[in-house]
């Protein structure tokens, strides 16, 4: 079953491309070089990086897909390998499979090829590229590489001599030209084998085409959201968000601080936020736990916050470099007490710049915390994607204009939500507070104030028009699958690869994951005979979150997989298939 | 801390007893809003009443310095005999479960303390109208030292803080 | 009778709500203070906010006419760091008790200290955690037994507030005895007109749990030494050593380069999203 | 039907009595002293306090019930209630219901009756207490109150004074003088007034009850677990746990240690416990939300860890001295990745001495975090009770011995379990980590190594043998109410008087919430047609956790309301009742 | 060569785990200190526990052949701090990172002083963030610019680490340079012996993110004055506050009665259990 699909899959158009190496042979940079090369062909593709526990000079591997269409997840397998070494190769292994047709080119000076690779029945081609680039002054072996994948691809040399020249052009002339004459080198070396992987070359023009990560989509979303606060405490993998965010903030009339800890970064935006800027923290599943006390006093205080939960591999420290989806409990349930608050998850790259400016929105408009959830995988990876649209919201924080009578802080509305006086404005100050309150904001233990302030805080979240944002839903079709975050474009890849087996399946990706707007997934699920739902999690947290809140139909499966690998199409397409087709 | 001695002119002294009285009267309904806070009505009207005095007596003040032009002052810049204005007394002195009597001996002290500030004033200012004024002041002050001491002996000697059988709440 | 127009009198920074506070505890003479030191200083109360922890002495923001948090136990100072990052045209005041600024939050306060941020930070310190029953708290003497979470008293050093301030960085450090409001808040003007981080540490009685403080308005004294303020921090390190911690005065007061955050070159957001073009 | 129950009611054997007052009148002393001298006499009884806001000279009213047989929750309504003043009633006049049937002694100098209590057309009657106490020499109102009390109830006089001498003996004797001589002035007074209340006094001698506190009973049972090293940080209403620990541990070769904040805590039992000795942390919501990600590092590094939270009104500070359930949903799910744990929760009072020793094992015997939910209606409730049963555990922390060869730590066995070196233990010393790591604990970012761990850490909770403990399951019927917790008492009422009405309702009352025993808890549901979920939260943390999991009956209904009040047996009853008798 | 029995090689106290610290990280030389400083004292591996945070730093105790617990970032001396409370028979190390101990951290450093638990806490301190790439940490010198999460420095004074454990109430302090191993190994015996709370901030270079580093071995030098190890702190205080941070050597040795569990007359659980009776 499982093989006959894998057969299948080879049809689809697209190109997996793993460079692997240790020790600085700079897999990176080649990665990022052909990512960039291959856009400027008109080629959309995606970029991952896996690496070793070394700070520097360990293991590391770059994982790339082409496709002539946006790509949003990784490949079944990869059609090309390239290895200057195998150390430590056991690391990662697992994070490229092969099929009996890819092909595997190895220098032979990095050793003997690992068991796994050759039992996977892979073409292995020796090519020697260290022993080639000591033959050129300056030359390198990653550069015979760029070389050898450039004239299998087929991209054009021209574009990839261009690339690199602009992205060494600091390393001095010699450096530049001793890689292009080893591109060549290996364009040549490449040519002399005959394998052929032409590159698919989408259509149309490339000046609205972006490179961007996760993590940098997230930002700017951010940004566009109105965020001009940020303080954050580094952690992997969310500081490349922070680092990416400061210069840009400080630029942008804003300001980002380095706190001493996540207490500190998360009370540091209260304040900020309390001061009347929309403010945001970053951070990952250990900041995350240090976070929820402060979160709780957003959500009691009525102060728009939003946090950025990057995910990796849990429990406690876990495995930072990773990712898994495994901190949506936390998210969802971490408070103590009855605090109900925004969860919402970007289901791609791209779409980050999006739910990150409706996160600020809401934290804004609902004056309560945003919690974000990207993981390691949207955050570190890089695509090549079509420029993102611009989406522009109305709905603002409500403050409170100088001169009101009588002002109520926590006044109960109709729709839950109160003006908030922005220090600055005359006659209006009041205390924010923690504690239970009366509508003045003066604590009290009473029955009647706390069950008031208690249906205000969750009623604004449940009565509040989230518009079509809060799930992605496509297609039709008795089968659904419900999924959310980073696995979203594995499922759609799934989905549309059984469409091709005749097989039609719906879509719903949740973007807003608390609170769950039961109605809309009813509806949505209205006529649905069978449910799978797909998750890169240990416990299926997805999955007994939506039980608790939903009927689900009778025949529901879950597909969970903990990290560190993402959960690959091909396994989701086959579990949609078995019965079916 | 400067010396009441040294308070020369009309005006600076009708701005020391302005800040005295209207000092006294804060400090009086913020204790009275204290006692009524923990529920011991009896002190807490006894201090109302206090702040009504100070009240009036500041009025007073206000009258004779009508069109005159005061002084701006900073607390700290006042010529009290301490720190503190006379009239304020120590809030270590104050307990919830103070008696009317050991109300009235806090009131009867600061009273002392304002009778001796105007009496200081009264003999030592270089100024004849400051020390007149003064010394009427201080005889007034002494008489409500001697009404105090009256409602105290009217109020009889219970003096002793009762224990408060409770243990205090834990609040959080 | 107030020459000035507007806001300025203490009471005007005092708001309707009453406080919850024991009769006697020191608490009160730091609220008097406070609204004397902004009624001195005319700010007007929209332009003040007050930011507060947990603990009785955290409650102050509430009685007070300026804007108020009254955030979570220990933090209170990240947070008005926030809020002064954010809004640096306000004037931030960040108050609360000896558990909340030396036990729980003790790490901002190192990092306050260090940031030197423009910001007045008071702590009314009573030697005890009074809000949740008298447990002892950093500042709390070893041998004190009556709590009875530690029955033989804590074995460990009480924490020095003004030293700990001076290694840390605080650049104008100052303790003081809320039993005289009028010293208290010549002191707090002079703390929120520094240009930076300004700490108080003001000895402030708890008469419920620790009765014996109402001697302190006997113990108490200014310091005895002419050289402070001064702006040698070994010297303040010296007077600080060597004091039993119940003199009051400024001791240290340095003019250090004030937390700023960066100002760049101004872009439009447009402009950034330039980068990611191919 | 409301009202028709209500009658009913009345026959229940138990009275209730409130007393009330403010400013140091001391009621909850009287409070204290009644419950003593009733539980003399041979009642059983159940006394909770509610304060204003206050730390001293607050209003406050001592809340007592009295049966013949032990009290788990406080009646409908109140017999009796002694109002000294009615000052701040408002604060707590809704804890105070009243029938019509109810009296209502009250002191003319405290004012005037106010509106709800006079509309419940209960019986007022002035009795001027402040008065007659001035003329006794050391006289006290509160003395006088407690010799009303005394002759309405029928309480032996004897008793009393003897009860009043011992507690008072320490404020030297003219102080009891003047006490007895209130009391006795009292008991004639109340002589006078037509009122009779006769305590309900059991059968059986005395010799065996207890008297104790839910905070008391969770530190007896923590250390008659073994736990002997704490580390806490005062926060209301658990800091007395803390102190009652604080010297019995030191007297029992343990030690108690006051921590800087929740973080140290919970480190610091980490430490302890991986140094061989069985550890402890109590806090309340607030703490909890600092320990999590502490908590996250017990269950990845393994190492055996109890937790208490002693619920109170959220969110955030929320309402400090008040009860609620509301941490069920930061206990179950608190922390980032996948870290299974245990979640436990005493059924009431007597109940926390078992809960706790079981606790300690499970912690020590599954090397795991202990969750255990107390509340504040538990914790800070006194109760007269028969002497909890000793229960012996044999399962205990499975150590290394000295000079096994190739020592993994991190082994996988066959109930998950795997042997810890303790240090000390000569040639074992090996290194516990949070990071993911394999079997001898060496960080590992392998898919396979991340599985197999997570699959030991989840198995080995999964797979143990909870017995009967993992709930109190009792009575048949095709009526089932699932509680938990503090609402345990109030249910069983309930379950009784619905008995008596003819309608036979089982009680499922979790004790282990987490692993949730889903095949012990669908049996206990069979052939129950209709089930009440019963909670004290606002979003129905509990409900939705049930359904998360087990497929419910489909007429199940949610009870749920928050705190600050307790659930009453009445409203349990009459849900109950709906459409069923 | 080694006349005594058993293990006091420093070799005996090193794992078969290999490092994952970058060739020429000072670690490497903290690392080697550990094990002469255990060797030296004779210390069974199974005596001793080695505690540390989340950095690479705090990745020393698998290296080692001693009981250790890598725990999470910031909380090593908590941790550190139960263990030894617990188990007072056992030699309690924590070691770890300027980040580690503090940032996140430093509310434990502060309390962990003030303590005078009998442990020594050994701080590799590089100015950085090793592990997350290459941030400031609170040592980091105000005008770094290299990490693009700070573009224009962190505008706070650095932390410094001996004048807070000074202020704090540590009893023995001490700076150290990790490329002088045998002399760093001196330091931590020295360490080790005296009874309380013993601080060394070793000078450990991180080449990857602070290659200007590798010329501390030119800068490092013994502090110039014989008045050190001194047991005033004020003379102290006066040395942390006039050296540039690169003196190494002991700097204050204090001997203050170390923190101890309560001995009370042991009773059983019963006799416990008495109480509770009507
Ligand atoms: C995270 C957390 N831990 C503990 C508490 C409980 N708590 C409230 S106030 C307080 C201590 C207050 O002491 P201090 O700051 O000295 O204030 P004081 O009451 O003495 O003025 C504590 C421990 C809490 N609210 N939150
Ligand atoms: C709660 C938490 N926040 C952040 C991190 C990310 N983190 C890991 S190590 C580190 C800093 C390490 O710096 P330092 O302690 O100086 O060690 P070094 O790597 O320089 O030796 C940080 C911020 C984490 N693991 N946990
Ligand atoms: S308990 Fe102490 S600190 Fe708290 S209000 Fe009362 S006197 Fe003040
Ligand atoms: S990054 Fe720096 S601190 Fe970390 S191992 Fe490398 S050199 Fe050492
Ligand atoms: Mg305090
Ligand atoms: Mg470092």
């Amino acid at each position: 079953m499982y093989d006959r699909l894998m057969n299948r899959i080879q049809e689809l158009d697209s190109r997996s491309v793993a460079l692997v190496g240790s020790g600085g042979a700079g897999v990176v940079t080649v990665g990022n070089l052909l990512l960039e090369a291959a856009a400027a062909d008109g080629s959309y593709g995606l970029m991952r990086r896996s690496a070793g526990p070394q700070i520097r000079g360990g293991e590391s591997a770059a994982l790339l897909r082409f496709a002539d269409m946006p790509v949003e997840c990784a490949g079944d397998y990869y059609h090309l390998v390239i290895a200057f070494d195998w150390r430590h190769a056991e690391r990662f292994i697992d994070e490229i499979p092969l099929a009996a047709s890819s092909c595997v080119l190895h220098d032979p000076a990095g050793g003997d090829v690992p068991e796994p690779i050759v039992q996977s029945g892979a073409r292995l081609i020796p090519v020697e590229m260290q022993t080639q680039a000591k033959e050129i002054e300056y030359g390198r072996a990653n550069m015979i590489a760029l070389g050898l994948v450039s004239s299998i691809t087929g991209l054009k040399l021209e574009t990839i001599s261009k690339t690199v020249s602009r992205s060494l052009s600091t390393k001095g002339e010699n450096v530049v030209a001793g890689a292009c004459a080893c591109i060549e080198r290996g364009a040549k070396m490449g040519r002399s084998l005959d394998i052929e992987l032409p590159m698919p070359i989408a259509q149309g023009g490339t000046e609205d085409r972006w490179t961007i990560t996760g993590n940098q989509a997230c930002g700017l979303g951010a940004l566009k959201g109105g965020v001009r606060f940020v303080a954050g405490y580094p952690i992997t993998p969310a500081s490349e968000m922070l680092e990416w965010l400061a210069p840009r903030l400080a630029r942008t009339g804003g300001c980002l601080i380095q706190a001493e800890d996540e207490l500190a970064s998360v009370n540091m935006i209260l304040g900020a936020s309390y001061g009347g800027v929309p403010a945001m923290t970053v951070t990952s599943g250990p900041g995350m736990a240090l976070m929820t006390e402060g979160i709780g006093l957003a959500v009691a205080s009525e102060t728009p916050i939003v946090v950025i939960d990057v995910m990796r591999g849990g429990p406690s420290t876990g495995i930072p470099t990773k990712s898994e989806q495994t901190d949506l409990n936390i998210a969802l349930y971490g408070m103590h007490g009855e605090a109900p608050h925004v969860v919402v998850a970007p289901v791609s790259i791209p779409d980050s710049v999006f739910t990150l400016q409706w996160a600020v929105n809401l934290a804004e408009s609902l004056q309560t915390a945003v919690i974000v959830l990207s993981d390691q995988l949207l955050a570190q990876s890089r695509v090549i994607v079509n420029r993102p649209p611009d989406i522009g919201f109305i709905t603002r924080r409500v403050t409170a204009q100088a001169g009101v009578e009588n002002y109520r802080r926590y006044a109960l509305t109709a729709d839950g939500v109160s003006a908030m006086a922005i220090p600055g404005t005359i006659d209006m100050s009041y205390t924010a507070d923690g504690l239970e309150h009366d509508e003045r904001g003066t604590p009290s233990t009473g029955s009647r104030d706390h069950l008031q302030q208690l249906e205000k805080r969750a009623g604004k979240l449940i009565g509040f028009d989230y518009g079509d944002h809060w799930a992605d839903v496509e297609g039709d079709g008795t089968i659904a699958v419900v999924t959310w975050g980073s696995c979203t474009g594995a499922v759609k890849e799934a989905i549309r690869r059984a469409g091709e087996q005749g097989v039609p399946v719906r879509l719903i990706a949740l973007r807003l994951l608390a609170p769950l707007c039961t109605q809309q997934l009813n509806q949505a699920l209205e006529g649905v005979r069978r449910v799978l739902v797909v998750e890169q999690t240990f416990s299926r947290q997805f999955y007994h979150y939506l039980r608790s809140q939903v009927d689900l139909p009778k025949f529901t499966e879950s597909l969970a997989r903990p990290g560190p690998s993402p959960l690959s199409p091909g396994e989701i397409t086959a579990m949609l298939l078995v019965g079916e087709a | 801390m400067t010396n009441p001695q040294e308070i020369a002119t009309k005006a600076e002294f009708l701005a020391h007893a302005f800040a005295l009285e209207q000092e006294s009267v804060d400090r009086y309904e913020e204790l009275a809003d204290a006692m009524d806070t923990h529920n011991n009505m009896e002190v807490a009207g006894l201090f109302r009443k206090m702040a009504e005095f100070g009240r009036k007596h500041a009025a007073e003040v206000e009258r004779l310095a009508a069109g005159s032009d005061l002084p701006t002052l900073e607390p700290w810049d006042f010529k009290w005999v301490e720190d503190e204005g006379p009239e304020t007394g120590d809030y270590a002195d104050i307990d919830y479960m103070m008696t009317p009597v050991q109300a009235l001996q806090f009131a009867v002290a600061n009273e002392k303390r304002s009778r001796d500030f105007y009496g200081l004033v009264a003999s030592h200012s270089p100024n004849k109208t400051v020390r007149q004024l003064a010394g009427e002041f201080s005889q007034e002050e002494a008489e409500h030292v001697t009404l105090l001491e009256r409602w105290i002996t009217r109020h009889g000697s219970d003096t002793a803080i009762q224990d408060d059988l409770d243990p205090p709440n834990i609040v959080d | 009778m107030n020459p000035l127009p507007g806001k300025s009198q203490p009471k005007d920074y005092k708001s309707d709500v009453k406080p919850v506070w024991c009769p006697g505890c020191g608490d009160f003479g730091v609220l008097n203070a406070i609204t004397k030191a902004l009624a001195s200083l005319r700010l007007p109360p929209e332009q003040v906010a007050l930011i507060s922890g947990i603990g009785c002495s955290s409650r102050v923001p509430a009685y007070t006419n300026v804007y108020g948090f009254h955030g979570i136990h220990g933090r209170a100072l990240a947070l008005g760091a926030g809020l002064k990052a954010a809004r640096p045209d306000l004037h931030v005041v960040v108050a609360g008790g000896d558990g909340d600024g030396f036990s729980i939050g003790g790490n901002h306060f190192l990092h306050a200290c260090r940031r030197n941020m423009d910001m007045t930070y008071i702590v009314m310190d009573n030697e005890v955690y009074g809000m949740t029953k008298g447990q002892a708290s950093p500042t709390t003497a070893p041998d004190w037994t009556e709590s009875e979470l530690t029955p033989s008293g804590t074995h460990a050093r009480p924490f020095q507030p003004a030293a700990i301030a001076l290694a840390a960085g605080a650049t104008f450090i100052a303790r003081a005895f809320s039993g005289k409001p009028n010293l208290l808040a010549q002191m707090m003007v002079l703390a929120m007109q520094h240009p930076g981080f300004a700490f108080i540490q003001v000895l402030s009685p708890c008469p419920t749990f620790r009765p014996e403080q109402k001697e302190w308005k006997n113990i108490v004294r200014p310091f005895a030494v002419d050289a402070l303020p001064t702006s040698d921090p070994a010297l303040a390190a010296l007077h600080c050593q060597r004091d039993d911690g119940m003199s009051t005065g400024v001791i240290y007061v340095e003019a250090r380069p004030v937390w700023r955050r960066s100002n760049m070159q101004e872009i439009a957001i447009e402009d950034i999203e330039q980068e990611f073009r191919l």
